[in-house]
């Protein structure tokens, strides 16, 4: 056994000079506040902001996930550090279809999408759910009938991340006219073609991360198919899993942090509530769990090295992190007392109101992406073999 | 034995329902949520007029109950309340009514509660300057002023609906003492602003006063009493607090079994699923139990019970943890659709976290309770055991 | 709205006195400790000694539950008390029948058995649960076919308490070769009968408080029937009901009041663990849940006043009640650190370790007469009208 | 990384429980559940022979371990010891190799270690009278006897093992501090009772100590550095407990999933209710994260890591609270079978609850958690507030 991370040796001193150097100098200074989750900014200046400021980022030869899949391990670390303390998104879109493309585009797919991805050149949605295709995503209607070396796509789609600012979609359609996965199939869209209308949804956060998609009879290139036509079902669950198992390695630690600083500030029983033996036991009680979610991360990093990773994996991380998250997001309101009730923008608000905006969002973990019911379901049906539960007629 | 609204109570629900239905659907606060104000001053004097303020002012006063128990009537009426999530000052208002009608002078009985029970008069009360029941955190001080009045100088926050109230009850310091004062809320020195809170149907206020004078006579009741007084409040206020929960709670909880009768997925309503069904057979044994607990708490005030106190305790802290837990599975329950700004789920989770921290949260009302407990409990009680 | 209790009279000090009087005379010295639960001595001699306490509390007036019906309020409340202080079981036998014959007896029936059960002159036990038929019991396959006057009897029961000694057994079985709950008839078998074999079984406790039965070609008076022909699951549904709202009204304040004494003979931290923030939140989350067990209760008695019991409100109340037991029970040997892991028999368990053998027969309550998830399904179907689960086929 | 078992320690456990499968299945030891022992010492010096009690123990004393991380090797045994509610020494004997491997004298290491590594020498471990790890409730008195020497009298509790131990590892109280000393157990005036449990499948013991006079060489190590010492056996005792734990858990939880997929009820394998299938979800998620913590500990104990005892607490606090849960909801989804006392389920919850309370209890290693994660906080960390 060995999850030993190895010290950064002091000859990479240099390199985080030159990247603390480039962040201070290019760092984008938005109008928006970067949020807990995968927020979008509220306007197109934003927007093109940090298209510029990843883009200068990637010229410079500090792209974090270079297309190449080469990269020095010591410099990526440097490199997350360094632009993680900046605070400002270095990612932009759902990069969701970077996985699909890497194992199921064609050659040319991969170069004509995987670098601009990673130079914010282009900004990808997804378009997935749809509003009576939710949790049972593979009942989704939206069709896209063959028409010579094209397909007509119609339909509504839910749900779709950055689509207001996308260069991209990665969408599910409906190729053939059967019920269930088998009929679908995974496409490129490009969300300037004529007939696709997007509209930011506002979410309880009261920020539009969201959208809906109208497709009016929109006509992709028959090779912008990813995969085989009816494949797409394959395709969606493939880059679903790697979402589901990255949802687990956003640490918590610094949440679990930032709860001691919050007791030593706020009073129970007329002391420091650090000093109230219930606060402790449940601080401590999120200590453990944050710890044992870095080993389920190593676990699960162990077992996809080995091949041997399990069908419950990374639905048991997804249930993991986003339940642990909503609490901790809870118990650092109750911490904070009356407090607790405070939003961003009002100047008493702790720590801007941080916390409660991640409470409002941490039920996009619980229920997007496959909600933690339905990880229970794939924990027990898959994991598990047992009887899988009926469809109804 | 009735453990149950009796007929009054029930005709005084139903009344209050259909009123709030047509004049204060959710819909209507709801147009007004991003305004400074979320409160109707009409529908509020109508309200008044169904006997809102009416329950804890003496018939005297132009106040007058439906029964002998006028906290359970107040009760009845704050269960509806908080179905539509209204955004008035009941709670603020019968408190401070209960506070003057019980503690106050002849003369303030006479000038204040008759204008609170016809609804003219918006009261709201400010205690102390970080939200808790901790009387130490009072930031008020009331210091002797020529002829014999006091000048109020601090800050209270946390404050329901001061931003539309006329009259405020607020506690000062007076060096080791507390006393609770009356003040018009248009006086001069006298400052409030709206918190901007996570509570979006419903509005917090900070209050300051600078040099804020006032008679000798705007003191409410008696220096050596006033600890009681405000404890008495708090636990009014817990109970009226309770009632607007459960209120909220149980119409989510309805409507939530709805979505999942006509929500279909996999061919199915989501509500034949049994993990579906088991979660909702869950929340409706919290929602009893919140229920239950708050009766009991109503009850046992109503009546002056012994054990008055521990009751509200166990409303105090079960029945918001229920109604914030309940408020968090509805949401999860109604998946995307729920955590849309358009759905009205989110606007009962905001409510219900906001509600959990005031009038002392859930773990200061717990630790209460145990001092009650511990204090019925003779010593040997453990039984027998050696090591 | 009104719960209140009124205060004994002082009159009745005097009869107080000679419960008391009579208490001292008669409780019976047993060989076997009485312990939390429907428990079952370990032999005949003391069962007779119970049968003669339940007689001569009986001859003596002091009947709690006369079959009459008649009875003073404050006499019934006095005599429980001091019935409860005795620690001696003064109910002998499963007494689910009683409300059977209440609601669908004959006025023999009713004549025949009703006193003798109050007297002590009959132990009921029931044969309801089958190995293969336990959360679905309307599965039940023990067979009785008319044979002229009579019925013939055979299969096998399980989970039948004091069946060891019982007189008589309130017997569920199949009169109509049909599924499900249409042909299940209910009787009354006089347990003497031939071809009635009982074996106790052994439970987790280690004491034997449950029976298996064996019917083997038993032979029951057609006037046995409770009901009518094909009536049983109406019959056993009413009585089982009757059961459930039972088990919530076993009180569990004084449970709480010990777990405060057990707080201030253990430690925790160096100190007495009632002065542990930690713990005095626990120990208020368990008074709050017994307090409103209680609020419950009356809840459920004001319904069943006016005729409106919902279908959610005996299955509820049973959740309600035996997972505050179990938790008491666990949290009560948590308090008791290492002591907590000494049983009944060794000198230095906590209070003759009745927490214990309490945690331990405390699935009896979450698993018999309806598991706690055949309750939520009841809730759920029943009470909140959602569709019924499927039947395999 | 690696965050598995290696394949040395793979071929360990594969053989451990194959042997156990063999010698010492669950039949076996309930074949003895009522006996005054559990224990059967054949197969004790058999799996011995297979490494149990070498691993830390240096080579020089026959010990040795199959990787370079002996407490790893250890927890592959414990798990499938666990596995199967195995009654015999193996957790306090390597507790106290370990102890006397790091902390004894030449003497001591060359005259017991070679002994416990070949299944000789069973070891117990004598701590405290009420079974805490509070050094304060260290009970034995430790005086000074002529010749220098020292003569215990007093009482240990909640002894793991100590009716088959041949030697005793005993705290003893000298004035303000502690020493261990080693002493033989059928030293005279030693004397053991087993306790009565609720544990069935392994004893628990009080060893009393009535004028036990030892020379100075049974003293174990240097005074001041005894209470490092002790914390070192009580972490070493609480991965190797979690580690049974979670065998015991994994095959509780295989057995439960088998129950469910193969009882019918309404026509239908149990476990095709979603209600179980989320119950047992929900449990795999448990188990799951409690066998990350262990390993999670003993990588960090091996590597002497500086969170090591971070990892520990969070083990000793999350892993047997989950397993004791996991034994409950195992019962309560074998319904009536699992009830009896012929079926397995019942061993296993009682032997996690008897444990949870051992060498430190969930609240005490929680307490120490949240110690040390403040240690690592810096002031300010909070966040910006205002009020």
């Amino acid at each position: 056994m060995d999850v030993t991370v190895p010290p950064i040796p002091p000859a990479y001193d240099g390199y985080r000079e030159r990247v603390r150097a480039f962040v201070a100098e290019h760092r984008p200074d938005l109008g928006w506040t970067p949020r807990a989750g995968m927020r979008v900014p509220d306007d197109e200046a934003d927007v093109e902001k940090l298209r510029a400021w990843v883009r200068a980022l990637y010229d410079a030869g500090f792209a974090v996930d270079p297309p190449d899949g080469r990269g020095d391990e010591f410099e990526s670390r440097i490199l997350r550090e360094e632009l993680g303390r900046a605070g400002v998104p270095y990612v932009l879109g759902n990069p969701l279809v970077a996985g699909a493309l890497r194992l199921f585009g064609t050659d040319e797919q991969r170069r004509t999408y995987l670098p601009p991805i990673a130079r914010g050149d282009h900004i990808w949605t997804q378009l997935f759910s749809e509003p009576d295709a939710g949790s049972d995503l593979a009942s989704l209607t939206t069709r896209a009938d063959r028409d010579g070396d094209h397909f007509a796509v119609n339909g509504q789609k839910v749900w779709s991340t950055w689509a207001q600012f996308a260069d991209f979609g990665y969408l599910l359609a409906r190729t053939e006219p059967v019920a269930g996965p088998a009929g679908i199939t995974a496409f490129i869209l490009d969300m300037r073609t004529p007939g696709v209308t997007t509209r930011p949804l506002r979410e309880m956060t009261g920020t539009s991360d969201f959208n809906e998609v109208f497709l009016d009879d929109v006509r992709i290139p028959a090779g912008n198919v990813i995969g085989e036509p009816g494949q797409g079902w394959r395709v969606a669950t493939a880059s679903l899993a790697t979402e589901r198992g990255g949802v687990g390695l956003g640490g918590t630690a610094d949440a679990v942090a930032a709860l001691v600083g919050m007791a030593r500030r706020y009073r129970r029983g007329g002391a420091p509530a650090i000093e109230d033996s219930a606060v402790r036991q449940d601080i401590a009680r999120f200590a453990a769990r944050s710890r044992i979610q870095r080993a389920l991360g190593y676990r699960v990093a162990t077992k996809a090295a080995a091949g041997t990773v399990d069908a419950w994996d990374a639905p048991l991380t997804k249930i993991w992190y986003s339940e642990l998250n909503l609490e901790l997001c809870e118990y650092a309101m109750a911490l904070q007392g009356p407090v607790g009730a405070l939003v961003e923008g009002e100047p008493l608000a702790h720590d801007s109101g941080r916390w409660q905006d991640a409470f409002l969002y941490a039920r996009a973990y619980t229920i997007a992406g496959g909600s933690n019911e339905i990880m229970r379901n794939l924990i027990a049906e898959r994991g598990l073999g047992l009887p899988r539960e009926a469809r109804g007629s | 034995m009735n453990f149950a609204f009796d007929e009054n109570q029930q005709l005084l629900r139903e009344s209050t329902r259909r009123f709030l239905a047509d004049r204060q659907p959710l819909s209507a606060v709801r147009a007004r949520l991003e305004s400074a104000s979320t409160f109707d001053r009409a529908v509020w004097e109508e309200g008044a007029a169904l006997g809102w303020t009416a329950m804890l002012v003496p018939t005297e006063y132009d106040g007058g109950s439906v029964t002998h128990q006028p906290l359970v009537d107040a009760v009845a009426i704050a269960e509806e309340l908080g179905r539509v999530l209204y955004p008035g000052p009941f709670l603020p208002t019968n408190v401070v009514a209960d506070a003057i009608a019980r503690e106050g002078t002849d003369e303030q009985r006479k000038r204040f509660l008759a204008p609170i029970a016809r609804g003219e008069t918006v009261a709201a009360w400010c205690l102390t300057a970080d939200g808790t029941p901790d009387l130490d955190a009072v930031a008020v001080t009331a210091s002797g002023a020529p002829g014999g009045g006091l000048t109020l100088d601090g800050v209270a926050r946390f404050v329901h609906d001061a931003h539309v109230a006329d009259l405020l009850l607020v506690a000062g310091r007076t060096g080791a003492s507390v006393v609770q004062v009356l003040v018009p809320a248009d006086h001069a020195g006298v400052e409030t602003r709206v918190l901007g809170g996570i509570d979006l149907t419903r509005r917090l206020c900070e209050v300051r006063f600078a040099g804020v004078t006032v008679d000798p006579e705007a003191v409410v009741g008696d220096g050596a009493r006033t600890p009681d007084a405000i404890a008495r409040s708090l636990r009014v206020a817990t109970v009226l607090q309770a009632a607007e929960a459960v209120g909220a709670a149980d119409e989510l909880f309805a409507r939530t079994v709805e979505y999942a009768k006509e929500r279909v997925q996999f061919g199915r309503a989501i509500g034949s699923f049994q993990a579906i069904k088991h979660k909702l057979a869950n929340l409706l044994v919290e929602l009893e139990a919140a229920r239950a607990a708050t009766h009991d708490a109503a009850l046992a005030l109503a009546d002056g019970a012994d054990d008055a106190e521990e009751a509200v305790a166990v409303a105090g802290s079960y029945v918001r943890d229920a109604c914030a837990h309940l408020s968090g599975e509805a949401l999860q329950t109604h998946g995307g659709i729920g955590f849309t700004w358009e759905h009205d789920v989110h606007l009962y989770v905001r409510r219900a976290r906001s509600e959990q921290l005031l009038y002392g949260d859930p773990a200061w009302h717990r630790e209460r309770l145990c001092t009650l407990v511990e204090a019925r409990v003779p010593d040997g009680a453990a039984g027998a055991g050696a090591v």
